[in-house]
């Protein structure tokens, strides 16, 4: 049991960090230059996958080392689809060329059309989500082990796409995109549109994890953290409460991911793998794991961090990374959320 | 599938599995204790390579490898004691939050090596004796891969009589069934944790002298052998040496017969699909005593 | 502690604010009039550090004589350094800051073929150009970026020739399982069929991967008379510390490494690898004053015992060959730039002469080296002409070729 | 004996094994509608793990444990919470981070389906049960403060009123006046005396005062085995329990 305190249930805390988030995402596009707005709107999408950390993690007491999985398979969904969107009906992209051939994969074919691709980003990381929970959980494994498990995942998961070069681009990923659903990805109009949807799927995502935060599921998810023999002692399965958080975080994670390749135009198994699910988790612990405001400030600040340091300091970069990590998980354990609401721990 | 490959894999299996038991015994025994993952075991794996090369510069050739063993040993144990002391006592309560704030000291530990001794890795070469192999019914047993089963069955033998015959062998299994009651009843749990931290890192420290007689001693070479640790761990179930060890060989052998027909990127696949399936059959572990434990 | 609420608010709201709109790289601003900023992108961090810093000394050397002996065009160049982190994401990113922000002339960097791939777009996008010094897998051509790395053609087929004039008839390929490896192999194999040899096997194993057993189980069966080493980084300690132990050196069986330079070998230990052959264009040991001066001069200031490898040289070169084109071409822009670097003719460099086909990609000669037990290659073919760079083998892809 | 229809809860020869120790060896009670039984034992005698066995937390070895006619034994613990037995652990369960009405909201949900779950606040239907519960547990005043600032006596009186506002119908109470002081303890006994013939109520506990106050009868367990049945008076005056306690017979 954890002896954590987390801050009073949040509909009591007068919150006026969203707001602020909020005016500053609303001026960015006037006074930001091209590069600086696709590089805040990466870091917004990358949000929306800390915001999902902060239901299994923080409300949940799940911790996933994993989520990189997930974001893959988003980010991966939209690049095939981009990938197919340029070629003209039955050519193979590039790489499958080189890497002998023949044609193009089955399983490949259907995302050629965007409403294929689009329900592919939304169902396949909930539904292999929602299956991994499941089977973890309803053997009440959790906990370090769970941890454990999906770090093994996301190792698994990285090995497999850069194995499978052929059909995946391997080690080198997917790039080279010209155009989304017929916006040219070239055109300056395109990349201030796809900050505006992704502030607004950022502010869809903080609304309705509010509320179900505020919800009795969420009252019940948070239940299951601290106790979560007397919960199932109470007539309640926790099972299906954990696979739903999961599921939910993990379909969050896949929009972030094609989000995020959208912006980068780039998709790569570097993004997938152990040592980037776990920087997700940073984000949330700095941020503070039980606030969705504090989770979206902890992305944009270490990936803003990450940005401006590691091309100064190369050296400091790790030790900067580690050592916080280490105090704010130590002595800050609600993050700078937490110093916000003045309840350290 | 001709029967001398087979057989090759098999020993191969047990050469593996005794990689996977030295990398995941400390671990196992820090977990059993305090229910807590220490992400920078890794790390202490690395140093115990970078400490074999320094005893190596001392005292080059075959006497160098077998004084390295104790140096790398006492090393890690040093600097695992004082992760202990210094974060992991403090965050006692809190295992998810004890294994992410130790991956925090496995990066600040992976750039120190990394200013220390440079990015590139450095050179530990296997002394003489253990550079030949023994060629039985067609089947090569490289006498490097037989030293280190050697050691690694040594290093249980050892374990299992600290922790049968010796006083502290008897806290230590005292804390491990029944933290509260063992406390009730006077033993200092603290200072129990702190010497099975310190032997399980020691352990890890002898098994990096090991790794790097048939692997490379870098910076990120924690990283490498962590994955398949922690595997073995979950595997293995709530600490237990004898599940550990199960764990280790099943493990062991799954992947190097998998390699006789796929990939080796596949067969890391397959072993994590394994483990995933094995704990729907056992979520306790291979070997779970049935504990009256009250409400958990 | 700040303890007060407003206190924290205000703190975490203004670095958020300032932190955001500032932008961020470290590059100088905007290059003062008299002087040319130019991008050099590497990884200073991540897995792919060790390999691509010594690379950026290079690219820093190269500037630091330029500016020394008079600038191009009579400006002084400002080089902006960026970790590219070993992520093709960041690659990206940071080639768009420093062509869009820091608005340099050009770029020299990448290292890993993932890293390129993610840069290509930035570049094609934005009509600038990026020097890339290190041997790939070919099948790529863009106008926007110079190859000076060996094409596949210039590596590991001149090493296929020389293992067949040593009478070797069967091959094993083992290789790290990226992109790399697999497409070398494809090429090779094909050219392997078509001499009448034959492939006895192909293993590849994850980057960073230790386990070798089965890899080596496989090899010591098909006995075969080469192997053929494409793995990278520290997988080559680990394949050759287990071949050792299953009593297979590089004396008794020939091991071809394509991703095994001075450095690695000093890495891993002579005595290890000694021995074993590589390919590469460029060797430490190579004869000439020219090398003996950029040996010497990167020496002199990275450290006595700094090795020297391929990818340096050729980065090495790179920045000497933008000043010469640029001078040629009479202004930093890009597109001239290029188009004046394919018709320089050949220019002298520490590898001896080189120039620039009308592909982008550079014409130079390979050598084959031996490991000697002081860490140094001992070059064992003989001097062949020089080989003109085809990024589309004609075996493999056939049909295909390269239209600028 | 009472006719079959009010035969609430059957357990039959019921053994649980951990590892070579029989927690309980072929053990077996009845328990009526309405009825509220005192199980009494020396420490280990197998209490704790008989409430284990009849909430499915524990597998028995062999026999049965029926319940309202049904064997249960096989069942997983919300199916038989669901079928109207809850207990309350010996180690007060409630949750730390929920205010006390949110517990009791939490227990007073009929519907536990997670898609029913997505509502805003306590619905209404809840809220009458919620209110009563509070007033019988006296914690009415205290409704808003989280679960883990309650004194242990009201942490016991939350977790009791949680076990109550799930309309069980069999209520398991393992030690329910553990930590609590005199006064506390008997305003407890008042408060299961006041449940009345609505609920059956199996309360484990080996504080003797507190057992009489509560005057029902007492069936006492020695070593996982039935020992004794009968009124708290007839259990004291006999010798085999006397025996079983001072720890010199059988």
């Amino acid at each position: 049991m954890s002896k954590l305190v987390p801050p009073a249930p949040l509909r009591r805390a007068k919150p006026a960090l969203p707001w602020v988030l909020l005016a500053l995402g609303i001026a960015a596009p006037f006074y930001l230059g091209a590069y600086d707005l696709n590089l805040l709107a990466r870091f917004m999408a990358m949000a929306i996958l800390a915001m999902g950390l902060v239901l299994i993690w923080g409300h949940g007491g799940i911790l996933s080392l994993g989520q990189g999985v997930f974001f893959g398979l988003g980010g991966y969904a939209i690049a095939m689809h981009m990938k197919l969107a340029d070629l003209p009906a039955g050519e193979m992209p590039d790489f499958m060329v080189w890497s002998g051939r023949e044609a193009l994969p089955v399983w490949w074919e259907p995302f050629a059309s965007p409403a294929f691709a689009l329900a592919a980003i939304l169902i396949v990381p909930t539904l292999l989500g929602a299956l991994f929970a499941w089977a973890v959980f309803h053997r009440r494994v959790g906990g370090t082990y769970f941890a454990l498990i999906t770090q093994a995942l996301a190792l698994a998961f990285a090995t497999l796409i850069i194995s499978r070069q052929d059909v995946t681009g391997g080690f080198n990923g997917l790039t080279d995109f010209y155009s989304v659903f017929g916006f040219g990805l070239a055109s300056p109009g395109t990349g201030t549109g796809l900050y505006w949807l992704t502030l607004a799927v950022l502010c869809l995502a903080y609304l309705g994890l509010r509320w179900l935060l505020a919800s009795r599921f969420g009252m019940l998810l948070r239940a299951t953290r601290d106790g979560e023999n007397r919960v199932r002692f109470l007539g309640y399965a926790t099972t299906p409460f954990k696979t739903v958080a999961f599921a939910i975080a993990a379909l969050l994670a896949g929009i972030a991911g094609a989000l995020f390749t959208l912006h980068a135009g780039v998709v790569s198994p570097a993004l997938i793998g152990v040592v980037p699910s776990i920087e997700m988790v940073v984000w949330v612990a700095i941020g503070g794991r039980y606030s969705l405001a504090g989770a979206i400030v902890g992305a944009l600040l270490v990936n803003l961090a990450r940005d401006a340091v590691s091309s100064a300091f190369p050296e400091l970069w790790l030790y900067l990374m580690g050592a916080l990590f280490i105090v704010v998980v130590t002595l800050f354990p609600n993050g700078l959320a937490g110093l916000l609401k003045g309840n350290r721990a | 599938m001709d029967f001398a490959l087979f057989l090759n894999q098999l020993f191969n299996g047990f050469s593996l599995a005794s990689l996977y038991l030295l990398a995941s015994l400390g671990l196992a025994l820090s977990f059993g204790i305090m229910r807590v993952i220490n992400m920078a075991h890794g790390e202490m794996l690395m140093l115990g390579g970078y400490l074999a090369w320094l005893t190596l510069l001392v005292v080059p050739g075959g006497a160098g490898i077998l004084l390295a063993v104790p140096v790398a040993f006492a090393g890690a144990a040093a600097m695992g004691g004082l992760i202990q002391t210094s974060l992991i006592r403090r965050l006692s309560s809190r295992p998810l939050d004890t294994l992410l704030a130790t991956w925090g000291v496995s990066l600040i530990l992976q750039q120190a090596a990394r200013d220390l001794f440079g990015a590139i890795g450095v050179e530990v070469r296997a002394p003489d004796w253990l550079m030949g192999s023994f060629t039985v019914a067609g089947v090569t047993l490289p006498s490097a891969r037989l030293f280190i089963i050697a050691v690694a069955v040594l290093v249980l033998g050892a374990l299992a009589l600290v922790l049968l015959k010796t006083r502290i062998g008897l806290l230590t299994r005292a804390v491990n069934q029944d933290r509260m009651m063992a406390s009730a009843v006077g033993i200092d749990v603290k200072r129990v944790d702190f010497t099975v931290f310190c032997l399980g890192s020691g352990i890890a420290g002898l098994a990096g002298v090991m790794l790097a007689l048939l692997g490379p001693v870098t910076p990120n070479v924690g990283q490498s052998y962590i994955i398949p640790a922690f595997l073995v761990v979950v595997m293995g179930g709530l600490g237990s040496i004898v599940g550990t060890t199960t764990a280790a060989i099943v493990l062991g052998v799954f992947s190097a017969l998998a390699q006789m027909f796929v990939d080796v990127s596949v067969a890391q696949m397959l072993l994590l699909v394994f483990v995933i399936l094995f704990i729907q059959i056992r979520p306790q572990g291979v070997v779970a005593v049935r504990t009256r434990q009250l409400d958990v | 502690m700040i303890r007060t609420r407003l206190g924290t608010f205000a703190v975490s709201a203004f670095a958020l604010a300032l932190a955001s709109c500032s932008g961020s790289g470290t590059g100088s601003d905007k290059p003062a009039g008299d002087g040319v900023a130019v991008g050099v992108l590497h990884s200073l961090t991540g897995t792919m550090a060790i390999s691509e810093i010594t690379v950026k000394n290079a690219e820093m050397l190269a500037i630091e004589e330029i500016n020394a002996s008079g600038g191009v065009l009579g400006k002084s160049v400002t080089a902006v350094v960026e970790d590219g982190a070993s992520d093709p994401s960041t690659f990206a990113q940071k080639a768009a800051k420093l062509i869009e922000s820091d608005g340099v002339a050009t770029v020299f960097g990448g290292w890993t073929s993932a890293s390129r791939k993610a840069m290509l777009p930035v570049f094609e996008r934005t009509k600038n150009l990026l020097w890339y010094p290190v041997q790939f897998e070919g099948n790529e051509c863009s106008p926007n970026i110079m190859y000076s790395g060996a094409q596949p053609n210039q590596q590991a087929l001149p090493a296929l020739e020389w293992a067949m004039a040593q009478g070797h008839k069967t091959y094993f390929l083992v290789g790290s399982d990226y992109v790399y490896p697999r497409t070398a192999n494809l090429i090779l194999k094909k050219h392997i069929e078509k001499a009448g040899m034959k492939v006895l096997g192909e293993s590849y194993v994850p980057l960073g991967g230790t386990d070798f057993s089965g890899v080596i189980a496989k090899i010591q069966q098909a006995r075969p008379a080469i192997i053929i080493n494409t793995l990278n980084g520290d997988s080559n300690v680990a394949f050759f510390k287990q071949m050792q132990a299953a009593g297979l050196s590089p004396k008794t069986l020939p091991v071809m490494s394509f991703s095994i330079g001075e450095q690695e070998a000093k890495a891993m230990g002579t005595a290890l690898v000694e021995g074993s052959y590589a390919a590469w264009n460029y060797f430490q040991s190579l004869p000439g004053d020219a090398n003996a001066k950029f040996v010497a001069a990167y020496q002199k200031k990275f450290g006595a015992d700094a090795a020297i490898t391929d990818p340096m040289v050729h980065a090495y070169l790179d920045v000497y060959a933008w000043k010469a084109a640029a001078e040629k071409a009479g202004s930093f822009d890009p597109d001239a730039v290029r188009k004046a670097a394919v018709s320089l003719g050949s220019f002298a460099t520490p590898m001896g002469a080189v120039s620039f086909a009308p592909n982008q990609s550079l014409v130079q000669k390979a050598f084959i080296g031996k490991l000697k037990p002081d860490g140094q290659f001992e070059i064992v073919s003989q001097p062949g002409a020089d080989i003109q760079p085809e990024p589309y083998d004609a075996l493999a892809f056939p049909g295909k070729s390269c239209k600028l | 004996m009472s006719a079959v229809a009010d035969l609430l809860l059957s357990v039959d020869g019921v053994t649980v094994d951990y590892s070579g120790f029989k927690a309980l060896d072929a053990f077996s009670m009845t328990l009526n509608r309405g009825e509220t039984r005192v199980v009494i034992g020396p420490n280990g005698a197998g209490k704790s793990t008989l409430c284990d066995t009849i909430i499915g937390r524990v597998r028995p070895s062999d026999g049965r444990v029926i319940f309202r006619g049904e064997d249960i034994s096989r069942l997983p613990e919300p199916a038989i919470v669901g079928r109207g037995i809850c207990r309350k652990f010996q180690a007060p369960g409630v949750l730390p981070m929920l205010s006390v009405r949110e517990n009791l909201a939490l227990a007073a949900r009929r519907d536990r389906r997670w898609w029913k779950s997505v509502g805003i606040g306590i619905p209404a239907g809840d809220r009458q049960v919620i209110e009563e519960t509070l007033e019988l547990v006296g914690l009415a005043e205290r409704a808003d403060i989280p679960g883990g600032q309650l004194a242990h006596g009201e942490k016991q009186w939350l977790e009791i009123g949680m076990v109550m506002a799930t309309g069980a119908e069999l209520l398991l109470l393992d030690e329910p006046t553990a930590g609590m002081g005199p006064a506390e303890t008997s305003r407890t006994a008042e408060l299961i005396l006041g449940l009345g013939a609505a609920r059956s109520v199996l309360v484990i506990d080996h504080d003797m005062s507190f057992v009489e106050q509560l005057g029902a009868p007492v069936t006492v367990m020695h070593q996982g085995r039935f020992l004794k049945q009968g009124s708290i008076a007839e259990v004291r005056a006999d010798p085999d329990v006397a025996a079983v306690y001072l720890g010199h017979a059988a």
